[in-house]
């Protein structure tokens, strides 16, 4: 008794699931995000720079707010000195959000194409969005 | 000594991913070259391993009974752990695969003064196992949202719920904790229960270091050390529809990460790790208890020699007709010997 | 041993899925209630704890109880109670249990519910509660699972098991001595700013828990093989006696103070719960109900022969539970938070989500009972002497 | 072989405490960056921030309505239809209930039923602070009691802890609720308690606290340890009262009641 | 004939060293103790079924006298069995060592011998497997848990695939189902490609296949063992009964192992049965060339096994019975539920059984054609066919012990335990996880009830040994009925080394006692010639 069938049966299940990454994205070409800095206010800028370098807001910015956040809320100390000694107000909506006002095309753009949905929103507010 | 062997491995492996990419800035290579060969391996690989199994028949009909099995209508018979049928059987199965039935069953053997033996109650294997695997699973899961776009729903959902719990930013996904105290539990029982370190191999501890590694790389990666996410996925999601690409700047951490998941696929097939395939073909689980009902075939089933009535009446016939026992032969003159040895049926 | 939950009767099963039934309506609710808000609830900026928290603050008592078994057989070595000792043990974890699931759904971002230990603030009586309830939770566990399996395998139980017996006769005391001082350490609260507050939630604890313990044990001898003693059961309906006494005892302590001192802050809430205020007296029938069955059971527990009779004795447990449900499950954290600051008078009743999701716990609560229960039972039943099969 | 496993389970250990550690500086906070964090240069600073509220300036109902209104644009407090439901951070309340311990009979006429305007007393012996399982209620240094959202449990333990009334609970969403939006402050998800901040973003700014400001001087702010300063002479010429002293919570909002002047 | 060492006594036994030795395992050589393994298989046994290598040879001597290739004859049986069982291939393959039948092997509670836990078992072959059969094993040897075939290792696969009841247990409370049992039937069937096997298993195969039972009883034995029996049941009963022998046109072949002719206590359960189906008027015969309802074949190769099953279909067929029953055995069950119809089947000659008592419709045996004993008692009693006085058993506090093979690889529990509960009115479990499913073996299954391996037969028999003792301190047990030959063979010398105050018997004796038969004289005994109780002084007074 082999019972091949239903093996071979289970291996083509194991199989459909198991290469379903690569089958659902074959021939397909998604655009990496390209997040956008074209706001009035950045294009304002004379140097182009945030608050730290690209590569390390890209890789920190979540834990950075969570910093600012704290220090802001619970050590009174609104007043970040980045590491070129430059001076920023600690506020996501009105230091952040001030530049990147344009959340859609900056924030949403990667969040969406990592699939991460940060609840920052749920309290404040987007200008671009605001009621 | 296995357990030191696998360990080196494991951070030679670390060591050489490392190296390979801050040194040698080999990127292409562990973040495309080999990663495709490991699935490569992994599938044909493990492909060729079930079809092995399949090669080889089930003679006999041998499943364990753990139950009443199927006789009277008037006896309860244990429908899943002596299945009489096809559905029986399917649970049984599905409950052995899900849930880990018969580990559950797991007893402590003691020995008290008496002497008394009792059989305590031992659940920790099972819970460890139960958690490791379903948290491997998830986890894996999860990582489809590295290699969809749009990433599906139910990514998003598990996502959602494995993070509930607001801890951190990014938000801490238990799965990735209970996976590595599971990994971690199941190691330090290799170590601290005599017997199980006495039939431990370093086959055992090597997969357990390896994915402590992997879970804990993922861990550091994701709230600790920080690569830049988003090349990530374009790395991956190159990965997934055949067009590699390496974007710069990934952090090391991430090639270790992927090389250690790779050696895990290419290890797969040609490891214990197979029973992941295994468990569905026990020959032991997966047959109904019917074999007195249903007539099963053995494909090399073949005759044999035996020992048929009529060599036994020809030794034994006088005694019988003596003792009145019936005789197919009655002729009183001893038959010639026929010594031929008669073949069986088949 | 924990299979034996997973084996019986279609009876046992048809109960197991009505629980799961409820637990699992309940859960939808509370679905809901995780995307809306507490506004489901009947709760408001007056009264902002409900009936989530007052059954939490019922249950903490339940879970107490145990010790009432625990004491005399572990400490004072009163055989009797071997058997059932284990009863009380698993009543508390499923009492801890709903206790935890009820300061869960009473939260609002039960998300967040791991910053209790992330930041550990000793100043704050949750903070301790917490780990009052957790521990006790484990000890009884611990304890239960380990003396019972020792039981199943006729072997003395481990050694160290021993400390954690004794360890949970003050752990006991503490979990409501704690919960107590949630209410009675805050300024501005006068009906229960009283320092007999834990001395009277334990002894509310020890008459409701017992009582309840009464009625299970007259339930699993019904039901099942296992009886768990005449004797036992008089001795528990003797603690029950005692500690209603001793209850409504320190009850009119209460009311003495607050009505005789005249002050009218101390005096509110009591006119409130029994008289009505300001034209509200939405609890008054209620606390009314729960004094007349506490009279009643009083009346009845004083006699020895009413309480040696099994069917009186279980009508009077039953009147003893309901009505220190009403007390502690209602009146007590309802009555706190009216009249509010202001001296105005908010009233509260809790809406249908609310119950369902109460229920909901509730039953959540009875399953854990139920196959804990189940697997002592099966213990006892094998251990039993007769014959094994049916 | 039990060499080796010493070995390991010391390695294995040394591990766990790292990733423990680790964790525990994650969740804590850990700094990531080479930076530095600073009181805001241009912000108000003070030992001890407190408020004096002098009633008798108050005359009409605009007097109030004009505060609220400021002090709930700015902090985007919702209002909501339902009374069980309400958010308030300063609101209004007759002074027989607001001072319902001061059962004096005889009172000039009008004061009974004067309006006092309540908001949360940055009690200096804080009854909030105290019960508060997760510190998502402190103080701060310069004696503001704050309100952390984003670490609230919403227990709800801080509402029956203040004896002031002065906490608000999210009983549902209050987006839908606030009618005008200031974009420049966030709102509160459902399920946290809120109250008045003393306007520490303002303080921070160099602003003086919404309420303040649009009192137009019949609210004065200052720093109660400086005995030089704008509230310490008002208060050292002017009766004043706290609401439930009695309870030793110390509030840092104080009341000229007055008595006699017209009312509304 | 035990002239094995000397057996520790009880005491001495009871203390067991759980603690792993120093040395790991591959190091650790097999020393091959006394009173733990059995003597080699003689000759004559060995040439009498054509098998190789016949020789004189112990199992203790240096050189066990192997043919020059016996390296590459056992590689060669190894990867045709390889080939041939999809169990042996896959449980070579997909142990994860999580241990979690280490602890439940009787040989590993009664010895400490930790290769006796069925994981280091199976792992005896598989390192071997590993490093001829695996490119991991091949390329990295040791590290990859492999290891070469020696003369040593070869011993110690024989040592210890002897020291291993075929019993399952292992294999219910494995995660993946690897049975133990199917890694030790292929060791012995590469043992017996060498002419290894044990003298106490050869003997019987030898007389099974020639005489057709393993006790070697000719025919006119049989019938004169019977007509003892029957003696004794007109002594008891005053009911004389006239079986017939090789009777063709009969409705129903019986076939019990041979121990139930022979020997105690196994003849009181023969006497039930010819008791309960007189007393039926069953229209049945006995054959004396099937007469052996056991395999001892099974315990040497699957080709040995399947020789010797052969008589009792032919015989069916010669005589033209409608279908078999099969008395109360063991391994003999194993074989019918999950063998005897792939072998020999398919047994269309017959007709699906069919009680003529009761009329009951055997579906679960319409394929194989063969009932077991006690499914046809149990229908008997369930439709009120049976008139039976538990109360003859009185003197008796019975326990119930589940053999392995019918529990684990049949599933029978209940029809046992249903006659017993009706004809016995104390009936007491021993501990749960003692029996059913979870069942220990008696401790001399698969050819292990020798005599030279005594201390090795009480060490396993010690788990089943001790619940009974539990049960016997409890409640007074003094009884341990089973339905399998073995047990009755092995069982009473475990009691009387364990537990001196039980005795064992078979199910169907206890029904030979309870059974009312028509026209039977009072009874004063029991069938074991022993007054009743309250009976003493009639018997006295009868003489």
């Amino acid at each position: 008794m082999y019972d091949g069938g239903k093996i071979i049966i289970g291996l083509l299940i194991f199989l459909a699931f198991a290469t379903f990454p690569f089958y659902s994205n074959i021939g397909k070409s998604v655009a990496k995000p390209e997040p956008s800095l074209d706001t009035p206010v950045i294009k304002a800028l004379e140097k182009k720079e945030c608050v730290e370098s690209k590569d390390f807001m890209r890789r920190n910015h979540m834990q950075l707010l969570i910093e600012w956040r704290d220090s802001a809320l619970r050590d009174a100390k609104r007043d970040y000195v980045n590491s070129k000694g430059k001076h920023f107000r600690i506020s996501l909506q009105n230091t952040c959000m001030k530049c990147h006002s344009n959340k859609k095309k900056f924030c949403d753009e990667c969040h969406g194409y990592a699939a991460v949905d940060p609840y920052c929103w749920d309290c404040h507010f987007v200008k671009e969005g605001g009621r | 000594m296995g357990a030191m062997v696998s360990l080196v491995a494991v951070l030679v492996l670390i060591l050489i991913a490392y190296v390979g990419v801050k040194v040698l800035s080999l990127q292409a290579l562990f973040g495309v070259f080999i990663p495709y060969l490991a699935v490569l391996t992994f599938f044909v690989g493990f492909i060729l391993r079930i079809l092995k199994w399949a090669r080889v028949p089930v003679p006999f009909h041998i499943p364990t009974t753990c139950g009443q099995q199927k006789s009277l209508p008037w006896i309860h018979y244990s429908r899943i752990e002596s299945p009489a049928g096809t559905w029986g059987v399917v649970v049984r199965m599905a409950m052995e695969v899900l849930l880990f039935r018969s580990l559950f069953r797991n007893l402590k053997t003691e020995l008290h003064d008496g002497p008394k033996l009792a059989y305590g109650w031992e659940k920790w294997l099972w819970l460890g196992g139960f958690v490791f695997h379903w948290s491997f699973l998830i986890v894996l899961l999860r990582h489809l949202r590295f290699f969809t776009q749009p990433v599906p729903g139910f990514v998003k959902i598990m996502d959602a719920v494995d993070g509930f719990l607001q801890i951190g930013s990014p938000h801490l996904l238990m799965t990735g904790v209970t996976l590595l105290a599971a990994v971690t539990y199941l190691l330090i029982r290799r170590f601290y229960i005599p017997q199980v370190r006495y039939i431990s191999l370093p086959a055992d501890y090597f997969p357990l270091f390896l994915i402590f590694g992997i879970a804990s790389t993922g861990i550091l990666m994701r709230y600790f050390l920080k690569v830049d996410i988003i090349k990530v996925k374009e790395l991956t999601l190159g990965l997934a529809s055949l067009s590699p690409k390496v974007p710069d700047g990934i952090g090391a951490i991430f090639y270790v990460h992927i090389f250690l998941i790779s050696t895990l696929f290419a290890y797969f097939p040609f490891s214990k790790l197979v029973h992941l395939g295994g468990v569905f073909l026990s020959p032991t689980r997966n047959l109904a208890n019917n074999s007195r009902m249903k007539r099963h075939v053995n494909p090399w089933n073949y005759p044999v020699k035996v020992h048929t009535y009529e060599e036994y009446e020809e030794e034994f016939r006088d005694k019988m007709k003596m003792a009145g026992i019936p005789v197919e032969k009655d002729e009183p003159e001893t038959a010639e010997a026929d010594s031929e040895e008669s073949e069986g049926k088949e | 041993m924990f299979e034996k939950a997973l084996q019986g009767r279609p009876k046992y099963w048809l109960w197991i899925l009505f629980l799961l039934g409820i637990t699992g309506a309940g859960f939808l609710v509370y679905l809901q209630q995780l995307k809306i808000g507490l506004g489901i609830t009947g709760m408001s900026r007056d009264v902002s704890w409900g009936f989530y928290i007052s059954q939490f603050t019922f249950l903490v008592g339940v879970a107490a109880s145990a010790v009432m078994l625990v004491i005399p057989y572990y400490l004072h070595d009163y055989k009797k109670f071997s058997k059932i000792v284990i009863l009380g043990e698993f009543l508390a974890v499923s009492a801890v249990l709903m206790c935890i699931l009820f300061i869960f759904v009473d939260m609002g971002q039960p998300m967040r519910i791991f910053n209790v230990l992330l930041h550990p603030t000793p100043n704050s009586i949750l903070f301790w509660d917490s780990v009052v309830l957790t521990g006790y939770l484990i000890l009884n566990i611990v304890i239960g699972w380990t003396t019972l399996e020792a039981d199943r395998k006729e072997v003395p139980p481990p050694q160290w098991v021993k400390p954690l017996i004794y360890l949970s006769v003050p752990w006991a005391v503490s979990i409501h001595t704690v919960t107590a001082f949630i209410y009675a350490g805050l300024p501005g609260r006068p009906f229960w700013m009283t320092a007999i507050m834990a001395a009277r939630f334990l002894a509310s604890a020890f008459a409701s828990g017992p009582a309840f313990l009464i009625i299970l044990a007259l339930l699993i001898r019904k039901l099942t093989k296992f009886d768990p003693g005449k004797e036992a059961i008089q001795a528990i309906a003797k603690i029950v006696a005692y500690a209603m006494y001793a209850n409504f005892f320190f009850f009119l302590l209460e009311v003495f103070t607050a009505l005789y001192s005249n002050i009218p802050g101390h005096m509110a809430s009591f006119q409130y719960l029994f008289a009505g205020l300001d034209g509200h007296g939405k609890l008054v029938p209620l606390m009314w109900l729960s004094v007349i069955l506490a009279i009643f059971a009083l009346a009845m527990l004083v006699f020895p022969s009413v309480r040696a009779n099994e069917t009186t004795l279980a009508i009077t447990c039953v009147a003893v539970f309901i009505s220190l449900w009403i007390d502690k499950g209602f009146g007590l954290v309802i009555g706190g938070f009216v009249p509010n600051p202001f001296e105005r008078v908010t009233e509260y009743w809790p809406t249908l989500p609310e119950t369902v999701i109460s229920v909901a716990v509730w039953a959540f609560g009875f399953l854990v009972l139920t196959m804990l229960y189940k697997v002592a039972v099966s213990v006892r039943e094998a251990q039993g002497p007769g014959e094994s099969l049916h | 072989m039990s060499m080796d496993r010493r070995e390991f389970l010391k390695l294995a250990g040394l591990t766990c405490i790292g990733i423990g550690v680790g964790g525990a500086q994650l969740l804590v906070r850990s700094r990531i960056a080479s930076s530095e964090y600073a009181p805001a240069a241009e912000g108000l600073q003070a030992n001890r921030w407190a408020m004096v509220i002098d009633l008798r300036k108050f005359r009409t109902e605009e007097d109030y309505d004009k505060l609220i209104k400021a002090c709930h644009y700015i902090h985007n407090v919702p209002s909501f239809p339902d009374k069980y439901h309400e958010v308030k951070w300063l609101w209004k309340e007759d002074f027989e209930h607001s001072f319902p311990e001061q059962k004096n009979r005889y009172l000039p006429e009008g004061i009974e039923k004067k309006p006092v305007l309540l908001l949360c007393n940055h009690c200096s012996n804080a009854p909030c602070v105290r019960v508060c399982p997760t510190k998502a209620t402190f103080k701060l240094s310069n004696g503001i009691t704050a309100q952390d959202y984003h670490r609230c449990i919403g227990c709800r333990f801080c509402m029956a802890a203040c004896p002031y009334g002065a906490r608000s609970f999210n009983w549902v969403d209050p987006r839908p609720y606030i009618k005008e939006v200031n974009p420049e402050f966030p709102t509160r998800t459902p399920g946290v308690v809120e109250k008045c901040n003393f306007c520490v973003e303002r303080l921070s700014e160099g602003l003086r606290p919404a309420c303040v400001e649009a009192s137009e001087g019949k609210i004065l702010f200052g720093d109660l340890r400086d005995e030089g300063s704008e509230v310490r002479r008002y208060l050292a010429e002017n009766f004043s009262m706290r609401r439930k002293p009695e309870l030793g919570t110390e509030p840092a909002v104080f009341y000229i009641i007055g008595g006699g002047e017209e009312h509304v | 004939m035990a002239k094995g060492a000397k057996t520790p006594k009880p005491e001495e036994l009871s203390k067991i060293d759980y603690s792993p030795p120093k040395t790991r395992w591959m190091e650790t050589p097999v020393e091959f103790k006394p009173g733990t393994f059995c003597y080699g298989a003689r000759p004559k046994y060995l040439e009498e079924v054509d098998f190789p290598n016949p020789r004189e040879w112990a199992s203790a001597d240096e050189d066990w006298k192997l043919p020059e290739n016996w390296k590459e004859i056992v590689l060669e049986g190894m990867k045709d069995r390889l080939g041939k069982y999809r169990s042996f291939q896959l449980f070579m393959d997909i142990c994860v060592r999580c241990g979690a039948c280490a602890d439940k092997c009787h040989f590993y509670i009664g010895s400490g011998d930790p290769k006796n836990m069925p994981v280091l078992r199976a792992e005896l072959m598989r390192s071997v497997y590993r490093k001829y059969f695996t490119s991991g094993g091949k390329l990295l040897g040791k590290y990859a848990g492999a290891r070469e075939l020696t003369y040593e290792v070869f011993k110690e696969w024989w040592y210890y695939y002897y020291q291993c009841t075929e019993c399952r247990r292992c294999s219910v409370f494995c995660p993946y189902g690897i049975d133990q049992a199917e890694i030790t039937i292929m060791g012995r069937e590469l043992f017996n490609l060498l002419g290894c096997n044990t003298d106490w298993i050869a003997g019987p195969v030898a007389n099974c296949y020639h005489k057709g039972n393993h006790l070697g009883l000719e025919p006119h034995t049989i019938q004169s063992n019977i007509e003892m029996m029957c003696d004794d049941i007109e002594e008891i009963t005053g009911i004389r009964i006239e079986p017939s022998f090789n009777r063709k046109g009969a409705e129903i072949l019986f076939v019990t192992p041979s121990g139930d002719l022979f020997g105690l206590p196994g003849v009181y359960t023969c006497m039930g049965y010819l008791m309960l189906f007189h007393e039926l008027g069953l229209d049945y015969t006995w054959s004396t060339y099937a007469s052996e309802g056991g395999n001892f074949g099974f315990f040497t190769s699957n080709e040995m096994a399947k020789r010797l099953h052969y008589k009792i279909y032919a015989e069916a067929k010669r005589l033209g019975v409608k279908y078999i029953i099969g008395g109360e055995c063991g391994h003999m069950w194993r074989l019918i539920h999950q063998y005897l119809d792939t072998w020999h089947g398919p047994a269309d000659f017959m007709e699906v059984p069919r009680s003529p008592i009761t009329g009951t419709v055997f579906e679960n045996a319409k394929a194989t054609k063969m009932v077991h004993v006690t499914e046809f008692t149990a229908d008997l009693i369930r439709h009120g066919k049976l008139k039976l006085d538990p109360s003859r058993n009185d003197h008796l506090k019975i326990t119930f012990h589940d053999s392995c093979n019918t529990s684990r690889g049949m599933g029978i529990f209940e029809e046992p335990r249903y006659i017993i509960q009706n004809v016995v009115n104390h009936f007491y479990e021993m501990p749960e996880d003692t029996i059913r499913e979870k069942t220990f073996c008696c401790g001399s299954g698969s050819g292990l009830n020798a005599g030279e391996n005594m201390e090795l037969r009480m060490r396993g028999g010690f788990p089943r040994a001790n619940a009974v003792r539990h049960v016997h301190e409890k409640y007074g047990v003094n009884m341990l009925a089973n339905i399998c030959a073995i047990d009755r063979a092995a069982l009473p010398t475990l009691m009387q080394y364990w537990v001196p105050e039980v005795d064992v018997c078979g199910v169907h004796e206890l029904v030979g006692n309870a059974l009312v038969m028509t026209g039977e004289t009072e009874r004063t005994m029991d069938l074991r010639l022993e007054p009743l109780p309250g009976k003493e002084d009639t018997e006295e007074e009868d003489e």
